[in-house]
């Protein structure tokens, strides 16, 4: 077992608990020992560098501070969701060519009783550590049911290719390394020149016509190659192309209906583990159509399952949880109601 | 190791110091008068006897200054602080020798290159003028008469690379009487301009001009050619290069063959021709490149022939009329000796597969410029005709995008040059040969030679459509963008502001031009330098741009950077004049820096011996000591830094030189002792 | 086009651009732009700016402060990083654009709010968690400005529960006071430059 | 004078080749490129012309640091001569190691004729480095020649460096003076 410092993100717990599962349900298989950050905070996603330069960058200091604290011998923070692993990688960099920046941000930690050299720790995306530190040769091993037959569509996203401020990335608009991995484990892996094309990010929740319109374009192409199910490394674009995809259908009044999961659960589907240990089934665009091709049968969902969602979801509204109101936003004085 | 006796008469040197103003180059941001003034008040110690300024040292008036100082006060060393010793040394040098001194013990030392155009704030540069000149000073204390070193100049000339500015200067020389050796590495001479079809922007026929250039060169009596031949060796210097090439064995008898073609019909084997195709035609495993090939000699790919390979076949031996197949032939090496050596070995072209979003390699309807040029060239694999892919579809819409691996810092951060004009030559062909709609896609529009702006306005009669902005990614149409099967164009066009993706047949993109892979080995074997992109670097890229560091070697046409044709002639011709000055005068002058042995206080113990690259060195067993042969040191001067016993020096370079250098550098003299230097404006 | 009487340039100097390449934490080499359009040729969300990128570093050139910091454009930026790998002149544009969405927000400029809305959500949560919470985010965002696809999007909603995707409660980290602290420094530190 | 007041402003000495580096120098200037005024260029053939002495004359004189600049390995001008200059570069840097005096006052940088931004930026790297260490006090016999430079200045807190020689001194002559007041 080789030990990495783990940084899930906010998303790992929630909206991409698929994810979690199934990376938790691989790691052994690979040797991976993830040592999940002690109190690590929100990465701050595409919105924080926005609000504030210094206190963006601070966020993510604080993180790296605790990397390096933690470090214990190791120095490689794996991060599974590509907005978190481009932020502690552009924050290292940040700090690393900017002096004032490192100053300002270290003179802010130290409030809270951090400090941070950049350099300190290396930031890497899940994908890239299974490629260049696991290594193929260990994933084939492990593949006791190839997915032979199973059409994928992979799917990389912008963020882990680019900026790349580490060159990790030889190829930063076609890189075949997602290719290579679900071609081991035995899946029939179509050509998807959009493989680093942008999935939108917030855009859904931005600009409907524009953010729909790059799902669709990401979706369509998919399908044009005959892909079964699309394959994420990112839980933002996990959840644009599956959560939002029945409201994009809506919109364009359409019927798509592409499946998308995570690299880790096909991982784990190749190295013969249950799905639903590896989170299968919690996609809203149901994938057991697509999966029962190579012979994997996943369970339906029950009835009650929804039904205690709902019960829960009214539970929750029940309970006085902190629902932020907009007024209490920073910033929010000058706001009118617009539609 | 101080000096404190100095040089030559017992009454001390008698040293002048003029320091120039170069108009305010200078005198900008040094304080000429306080330098001045410096040196005739703390260095008249150190032998300064007058100190000048004047506006422009250089000038003949300047000149003047200092030959009637020599004459009349009677000096015997001077120093110049004006511009680098690479300007104006020898012009200095020429003056003292001109009032009789001898010219190396004069020395110029820079106060403009390494001061003045380096430092803003004037107190301190003029500080470290001071701490310059007085480096100067206390060098030149130590400078003892030289003369320079005379090298009779052979009147045969290497010429390397038979593009057209090898053979623009093989032409040249071979025209004025003298012997030249064309070497070209390729089976025929020719090189790029051979693979075009028309050149910009007068639209001439390439083969119709260039062809009667090849073959007067190939059959001039003057002209020994030498092609599928490298040059592997390089000794000796101006005047007197040995030169080693390999001559690849061709598996043909030139004396016996005809240049017939009936092997060439006759071979089975069909290879992708990677070079003079582009990649986009075939040749055969023995071939000639082109039909007007000069030589006209066929070569056996040894590497695709079948004989080779299984042993069998020789179908070309069976079919040669003459029986000039030779598969035993060996590779050759020949050696000759040449005064003055042309390098032309050109440029390769950017490989456009590098910028993944243009689709290079992936989408089989995006096409390299090297590609289109064989597309549209009647001789070449599609005879002419201007077509997709497949071989078969004329495209009804074609885009040509600029600026492919140029003016792009992740790239070559350098302006290409040539491809402005050649997209627009595409533009025009594709018109000729198609009725397809043409979209020229350029960041700047650059034309600034005779004719090209005009070419520019014709094709814009001609109906290109142009659109400002460089493209940023070439992808298939996908369903959803209606125009299946398609290439779109992803661009903004900057002058309507707007995003466009424009659905085309055919993307050319006009890739720009980079130094040869081997550029950097060619530098290495001839001794020059090449700069970080790898084109190598000319003496002085506006008043010398055709001689390099090395005397005697010469670079002509896109080997020193990207040249269109006109630029590329101008230069072979002008390295041609250059070579026939130096066979003209016969002979020439070399800076006299050697090292030599003191052999009484050469201890013997050989270490030199092995540091020389140039054997020079050689130990006289009689003797027990080691000796340098003047004719072969170049004076690097290792052998003097290494000798243990201190046995070795260096003319103009030794090593009391240097050491009072840094002690006047270090201000270690400076100081009022003795009269007063005559200070005079 | 905008005719402007001779000579009112409302910035004639470079103040404007110095104050945009002074805001990013590594520099831009803003000043390097070529326009080009290799940035707006590359942007997933062209179609939908009110200018491209090119063009909003020509307005920053002109001293266009009012236009600039207006422009939907930084708040349409998706960070897919497109014309940062391909820019020639090795801009660091998305820095740029996060740069001016800073600038924008002070100057209270922006224009449609959807996108500046949705960040200051985001910021409000993290700030008041440690973490993100998504429905503590969509919720509101979409109560406010996608009123309209309420209907379509709660079935995603439900949906995302039914699969146990949303967590009943935000999660809340230990060193809260702390990260306040720093937060809190870090804008006092970025104020003073 | 003690140097170690701030502001301290160091002297340094460079080698530089005939071909590459002094060339690079030519077209810094040419260029029109700035760099501090703190470095004076000594121009060799080559830069494995450099006899070691060269350096610890320079250091021993009253420079900070020594700069040592040649063609890029494989583009010497007399084919592979430099090779001695990177040797002769990691011996001094030993040697000086020995003696106590920081290995950081010497610096070998390649430079090509085409480079003048790079030896500029590297000199002022360089010069950067070298104020760091601050000034250097060699112990030296610098007293002996110290007749033609006028006497020594001042003499209170010298020859305390270790192994020093008796009487020697490591203060700037008034010459150096001269630089170091230069703001």
């Amino acid at each position: 077992m080789t030990r990495y410092l783990y940084y899930p993100g906010c998303s790992m717990d929630a909206s991409a608990r698929a994810y979690q599962e199934s990376l938790a349900a691989i790691a052994p298989v690979l040797g991976l020992d993830l040592a999940e950050l002690d109190d690590w905070n929100c990465c701050g996603a595409t919105e924080y560098f926005g609000l504030s330069r210094t206190p963006a960058y601070a966020l993510v200091g604080r993180n790296l501070a605790i990397a390096a604290d933690q470090a214990d011998g190791t120095r490689t923070l794996v991060a599974p969701c590509s907005a978190c692993f481009l932020n502690l990688a552009r924050t290292d960099h940040a700090m690393a060519e900017s002096p004032v920046l490192r100053r300002d941000v270290n003179a802010s930690l130290e409030v809270g009783g951090f400090h941070y050299d950049p350099g300190a720790i290396t930031v890497r995306h899940l994908l890239e550590v299974i490629m260049n530190e696991v290594g193929l040769a260990r994933v084939s091993g492990a593949v006791s049911r190839p997915l032979t037959g199973l059409r994928v569509a992979p799917y990389l996203g912008c963020m882990v290719p680019r900026p790349d401020y580490a060159s990790l990335w030889i190829r930063h608009e076609q890189p075949r390394d997602l290719d290579r991995l679900l071609a081991t484990l035995g899946a029939d892996v179509v050509d998807y020149p959009l493989t680093t094309e942008c999935c939108g990010g917030h855009m859904a929740q931005i600009s409907t016509e524009l953010g729909f319109g790059l799902i669709r374009r990401l979706i369509v192409a998919a399908e044009a190659r005959g892909a079964d199910l699309m394959v994420a490394v990112c839980p933002m674009c996990q959840m644009n192309i599956d959560a939002f995809q029945g409201e994009m259908n809506r919109h364009f009044r359409t019927s798509h209906h592409m499946p998308i999961l995570f690299f880790t659960q096909l991982m784990g589907l190749a190295f013969g583990q249950e799905p639903t240990r590896l989170g299968i089934g919690r996609e809203l665009v149901d994938a057991s159509r697509a999966l029962a091709r190579v012979g994997i049968e996943v369970p339906p969902p029950s009835e009650d399952e929804l039904k205690a969602a709902q019960r829960e979801e009214a539970h929750r509204r029940k309970q006085a949880l902190p629902m932020p109101h907009l007024d209490d936003a920073p910033g929010a004085e000058r706001q009118e109601v617009r539609r | 190791m101080t000096a404190d006796e100095p040089a030559g008469t017992g009454a001390g040197p008698r040293i002048g110091v003029y320091v120039c103003h170069c108009g305010s180059n200078i005198a900008g941001a040094v304080d000429v008068e306080a330098v001045r003034d410096f040196a005739a008040a703390e260095l008249a110690g150190r032998g300064v006897v007058v100190a000048r300024d004047y506006k422009f040292m250089c000038s003949s008036l300047g000149q003047e200054l200092i030959e009637q100082d020599v004459r009349e006060l009677g000096l015997d060393r001077v120093v110049v602080a004006a511009c680098s010793p690479h300007m104006h040394e020898k012009t200095f040098r020429g003056a003292v020798g001109r009032a009789g001194l001898n010219a190396y013990l004069c020395d110029l030392v820079s106060i403009r290159e390494q001061v003045s155009w380096v430092h803003t704030d004037r107190a301190a540069a003029t500080e470290k003028a001071k701490a310059i000149l007085s480096g100067g000073v206390e060098r030149i204390r130590h400078n003892v008469p030289l003369e320079p070193v005379v090298v009779p100049i052979d009147p045969a000339t290497l010429v390397v690379g038979g593009g057209i500015a090898g053979i623009t200067a093989a032409l040249e020389l071979a025209n004025a009487g003298h012997k030249v050796y064309l070497v070209e590495k390729d089976p025929s001479i020719g090189g790029h301009m051979a693979q075009f079809d028309k050149t910009f922007p007068t639209l001439d026929c390439a083969a119709c001009i260039l062809t009667p250039r090849m073959v007067e060169v190939g059959s001039h009596p003057n002209v020994e050619l030498l092609t599928w031949s490298e040059v592997v060796n390089v000794s000796g210097y101006v005047g007197d290069f040995q030169v080693t090439v390999l001559k690849k064995a061709r598996y043909v008898d030139t004396e016996l063959c005809t240049g017939c073609g009936i092997c060439q019909e006759k071979c089975p084997k069909k290879v992708v021709d990677e070079v003079f195709e582009a990649g986009l035609g075939y040749r055969k495993g023995v071939y000639t490149p082109f039909p007007q090939a000069v030589p006209k000699y066929p070569v056996i790919d040894r590497y695709n022939c079948t004989y080779y390979e299984k042993g069998t076949c020789k179908a070309c031996e069976k079919f040669c009329p003459t029986g000039a197949i030779r598969f035993d032939q060996q590779d050759e090496l020949i050696t000759f000796k040449v005064g003055n050596i042309v390098i032309s070995t050109g440029f390769s072209l950017f490989d456009a597969r590098r910028i993944e979003e243009y689709g290079y390699g992936r989408l089989p309807n995006v096409f390299s410029s090297l590609e289109f040029e064989r597309l549209s060239n009647s001789a070449g694999p599609t005879g002419g005709r201007v077509v997709l892919r497949d071989g078969v579809t004329e495209p009804r819409s074609v885009a040509i995008v600029h600026c492919v691996g140029s003016r792009d810092r992740r790239y070559n951060a350098y302006c290409s040059a040539i491809c402005c004009m050649q997209s627009l030559k595409f533009a025009h062909l594709v018109k000729e040969h198609t009725a397809a709609t043409v979209y020229e896609f350029y960041i700047d529009m650059r034309t600034p030679a005779k004719g090209y702006d005009e070419f520019y306005q014709r094709l814009m009669d001609e109906g290109t459509i142009f659109v400002r902005g460089k493209v940023a990614a070439i992808h298939e149409a996908e369903a959803a963008e209606g125009a299946a099967g398609k290439l779109v164009v992803q661009v903004e066009d900057t002058l309507a502001g707007v995003q466009r993706r424009i659905p085309v047949d055919m993307v050319i993109l006009s890739a720009g031009v980079e130094p040869r892979s081997d550029a950097r080995d060619v530098a290495r074997l001839f001794g020059i330098s090449c700069s970080a992109d790898g084109w190598l670097i000319e003496k002085h890229p506006k008043l010398d741009p055709i001689a390099t560091m090395e005397e005697g070697v010469h670079i002509a046409g896109g080997v020193s950077g990207p040249k269109d044709i006109p630029a590329s002639v101008a230069q072979g011709a002008a390295a041609a004049a250059r070579v026939l000055s130096h066979i003209a005068a016969g002979q020439l002058e070399l800076e006299p820096y050697k090292a030599s042995v003191a052999a009484t206080a050469c201890s013997g113990c050989r270490l030199c011996n092995g540091l020389c690259p140039f054997s020079a060195i050689s130990y006289l067993e009689d003797r027990a000591v080691s000796e340098i042969n003047p004719a072969l040191c170049q004076g690097c001067g290792v052998c003097v830094a290494a000798c243990p016993a201190g046995a070795i020096s260096a003319s103009g370079f030794d090593t009391d030189q240097i050491l009072a250098q840094i002690e006047g550098l270090l201000l270690e003299h400076v100081g009022p002792a003795g009269p007063t230097a005559g200070v005079l404006a | 086009m905008v005719v402007e009487h001779s000579g009112a340039d409302a910035a004639p100097d470079s103040a404007f651009l110095e104050e945009v390449m002074g805001a990013t934490a590594v520099p831009s080499r803003l000043d390097h732009c070529i326009q080009c359009g290799t940035c707006g040729g590359s942007c997933p969300s062209g179609p939908e700016m009110d200018h491209t990128p090119r063009q909003l570093f020509a307005l920053i050139r002109a001293g266009r402060r009012d236009a600039v910091l207006s422009s939907n454009a930084p708040w349409m930026c998706v960070s897919c990083y497109y014309c940062v790998v391909r820019c020639p002149q090795a801009i660091q544009i998305t820095d740029v654009m996060y740069a001016l969405k800073t600038m924008a927000t002070r100057a209270h400029a922006a224009g449609d709010r959807t996108a500046s809305d949705f960040s200051r959500l985001f910021i409000w949560n993290v700030e008041h968690f440690g973490r993100s919470y998504e429905v503590g985010l969509v919720g509101p965002h979409y109560l406010r400005h996608h009123l309209g696809r309420l209907p379509g999007v709660a079935p995603m909603g439900i949906g995302l529960l039914a699969k146990g995707r949303i967590p009943l409660a935000p999660a809340r980290i230990k060193g809260l006071a702390g990260l306040h602290a720093i937060l809190a420094r870090a804008a006092e530190l970025e104020a003073a430059r | 004078m003690s140097a170690t007041d701030t502001g301290f402003e160091p002297t340094l000495i460079g080698f530089t080749c005939n071909w590459c580096s002094y060339r690079a120098a030519d077209l810094a200037g040419t260029a029109r490129i700035k760099y501090p005024p703190n470095v004076r260029l000594i121009r060799l053939m080559c830069s494995g012309r450099l006899d070691p002495v060269f350096v610890l004359k320079a250091l021993a004189d009253g420079a900070d640091g020594v700069l040592i600049t040649g063609c890029w390995p494989g583009d010497c001008h007399y084919l592979v001569q430099n090779r001695y200059a990177l040797r002769r570069f990691v011996l001094l840097r030993r040697t000086l190691a020995a003696l106590g005096i920081e290995p950081g006052r010497v610096k070998l940088v390649w430079a090509s004729a085409a480079e003048g931004l790079r030896l500029a930026t590297e000199i002022g790297t360089f010069i950067e480095e070298v104020r760091a260490l601050g000034p250097l006090a060699w112990p030296t016999a610098r007293r002996d020649r110290s007749m033609a430079a006028g006497p020594p200045e001042d003499e209170a807190g010298v020859g305390e460096t270790e192994g020093a020689e008796p009487g020697g001194t490591a203060v700037s002559t008034p010459a150096v003076e001269l630089v170091e007041a230069v703001p």
